[in-house]
């Protein structure tokens, strides 16, 4: 890999040999483009794979430094590599248009937790948990937000649906994976274990 | 900026009765009739009524006075059951449980089984934590930065590409576009729209599509022969809302003579 | 509390005086974020108009010029300014698999819901329910795809057309009628009525 630096006015012809300074600049300019994480197995197939994994994070992460400055950030998801505005800019961006995204009510966040932290699981999962029934609703707004999807049957009368969290999910989220959902505490207990057992 | 809406570290009022903030449930667990609607839709279901309870009061769960709570489970009960039949069997579901443990509790305990099986409540203490915990879970998934609430995906104009490819798209788009519109509660007070409406205004459009480019039909052709009764009705009732909304002229020059309707935009 | 509250040297609190350094990071971020052009008009409003159109002109200038190196660039087209991807980069974005496709923004996402749900309706009206102007682009790209038509126009000043859904809608979105959307009475209850929500 030739590492001249070049002047500006260098077309991005990839029959020539690609400098560190064109690559960056294409998956730059690709990255802005694509609205979609792009991993880098398919960040790679821009350069007919000419380029190695290594190679090629080590560019993002360049490019990754070269944005720490602005309001915008390359962060690094489940799906792979995207650009996004900082949480600071986001009060400037709401401003352009009125509209606010959703909140979801806390009977769609309870079922996306439960979904999250215990999948897969079945709407009768979920009821039980909850104690009291879920609208097909609160799963349709989940699968039309892309954030759970089917991913089989269980083996049992009816054979329900089993529920997980996507990959969107995780993306959505800022998160590479599900391990860096937050841990959850372990609850104090709301029994005293060896309190000998009062009679109400 | 992203201020956690479903915590309340604040305790906020519990509901707000004729405007009265309700800040915490009297002891003895009595809660006025008036109130009791509102108090309930404050809840996601039993489940989360009873761990409120119990933590509000810091009660361990042994000291629930099982036959006050029973009591007022069956008045939620009672309340419920006309308007929410599926909620209401919930709570019923709850009581029965409840009465259940305070019967079993009552009687002399099985001698053979161990101890921790046989007391009645560790399945409902159980539960009760795992929806704790969830409802931890939920708090924490709303916390994180979320895509559109908290930043925003760059994604930069390419002509071409647009051309090329025009998107698809699904009713669960439309479904999620929709949801942002009513987030503003501006939009959920103008637009109550049914299902019902929702046709009529589908046959709105397509009785102007009738009209279009004609100088007038008679009231009659607007009603296709095949249209069931409902469907009548349906065009009857878009003919009189585009007339409302002077979208079509009804005219009738003649007493009892043929109706007719045209474009009002039409020029004449 | 949200996570990413840290920003490296400063913050960008519109409290504070506007910094020019300032004001291009929120101007570069929220242009990189819409793919409508913006106005001057609207870019001032980001600042409840504390800056002159001249100023807000020139920053635009500065930033034009500090991306001029790169694979995307900032124009300034009719209606306003917007970044895009140099025609150089098209190759690249094209070698990415073809699920990457874009999707409608969510302005145009929004008034295709608008005339679904409310049609027959006029811009005007979709102004009035999204709250924000409605570009001309929007309704083209919608009649452009064969989704919309103009059944009419309203007998006021200005006579204003009239948009309603067709059936290559429904077929395109494998509807029988328009009944078949999801009713919206029950979407409502998806997501938080008001900013106060309950206890935990």
């Amino acid at each position: 890999m030739s590492v001249k630096l070049v002047n500006p006015p260098e077309t991005l012809d990839t029959q020539d040999t690609l400098s560190p300074f064109k690559t960056k600049r294409i998956l730059e300019a690709v990255l802005l483009t694509t609205q979609e994480p792009l991993s880098v197995t398919e960040l790679r197939k821009l350069f007919d794979n000419e380029l190695n994994a290594a190679l090629v994070t080590n560019l993002l992460n360049e490019i990754r430094e070269k944005w720490t400055e602005s309001g915008v950030e390359l962060v690094h998801v489940a799906s792979g590599w995207r650009f996004q505005t900082k949480a600071e800019v986001q009060p400037f961006v709401d401003r352009l248009s009125p509209q606010k995204t959703p909140r979801y009510s806390r009977a769609v966040m309870e079922t996306l937790a439960i979904i999250a932290y215990r999948q897969p699981v079945t709407r009768g999962d979920i009821e039980d948990i909850r104690g009291v029934g879920v609208s097909s609703n609160i799963l349709k707004t989940l699968s039309a937000r892309g954030w759970i999807d089917t991913v089989g049957h269980r083996n049992v009368p009816g054979r329900p649906a089993l529920f997980a969290t996507t990959q969107a999910f995780l993306n959505d989220l800022n998160l590479r994976s599900l391990e860096e959902l937050p841990p959850l505490d372990e609850l104090g207990s709301l029994v005293e274990k060896n309190e000998e057992l009062p009679l109400a | 900026m992203n201020p956690n809406h479903l915590d309340s570290a604040d305790t906020p009022p519990v509901a707000k009765i004729c405007g009265e903030p309700l800040m915490e449930i009297p002891q003895d667990l009595y809660i006025p009739p008036d109130a009791l609607e509102v108090f309930l839709d404050t809840f996601q279901g039993p489940l989360d009524l009873l761990l409120y309870l119990i933590r509000k009061h810091n009660l361990e769960i042994l000291d629930i006075p099982m036959a006050e709570l029973t009591k007022q489970y069956m008045a939620y009960v009672e309340m419920m059951h006309a308007e929410q039949l599926e909620l209401a069997a919930e709570y019923l579901l709850m009581t029965a449980l409840l009465i259940e443990i305070k019967s079993r509790m009552l009687l002399p305990k099985p001698v053979a089984t161990n101890e921790e099986e046989s007391d009645p409540r560790a399945e409902l203490v159980r539960r009760l934590l795992e929806y704790e915990r969830i409802k931890q879970a939920a708090n924490l998934l709303n916390e994180l930065p979320q895509a559109e609430r908290d930043f925003t995906t760059i994604q930069v104009w390419m002509e071409q590409k647009t051309l090329n490819q025009p998107p698809n798209i699904s009713i669960d788009d439309l479904r999620h576009a929709w949801i942002t519109l009513i987030t503003r509660a501006k939009i959920n007070r103008h637009h109550q729209v049914s299902r019902e409406t929702l046709s009529v205004r589908a046959y709105m459009s397509q009785v102007l599509r009738h009209l279009h480019g004609r100088q007038q039909v008679t009231f009659y052709e607007l009603f296709s022969p095949t249209a069931s009764v409902a469907e009548v009705v349906v065009i009857f009732l878009a003919i009189l809302e585009l007339a409302k909304e002077a979208l079509v002229a009804i005219l009738q020059p003649e007493v009892f003579g043929v109706i007719y309707v045209r474009e009002t935009s039409q020029s004449t």
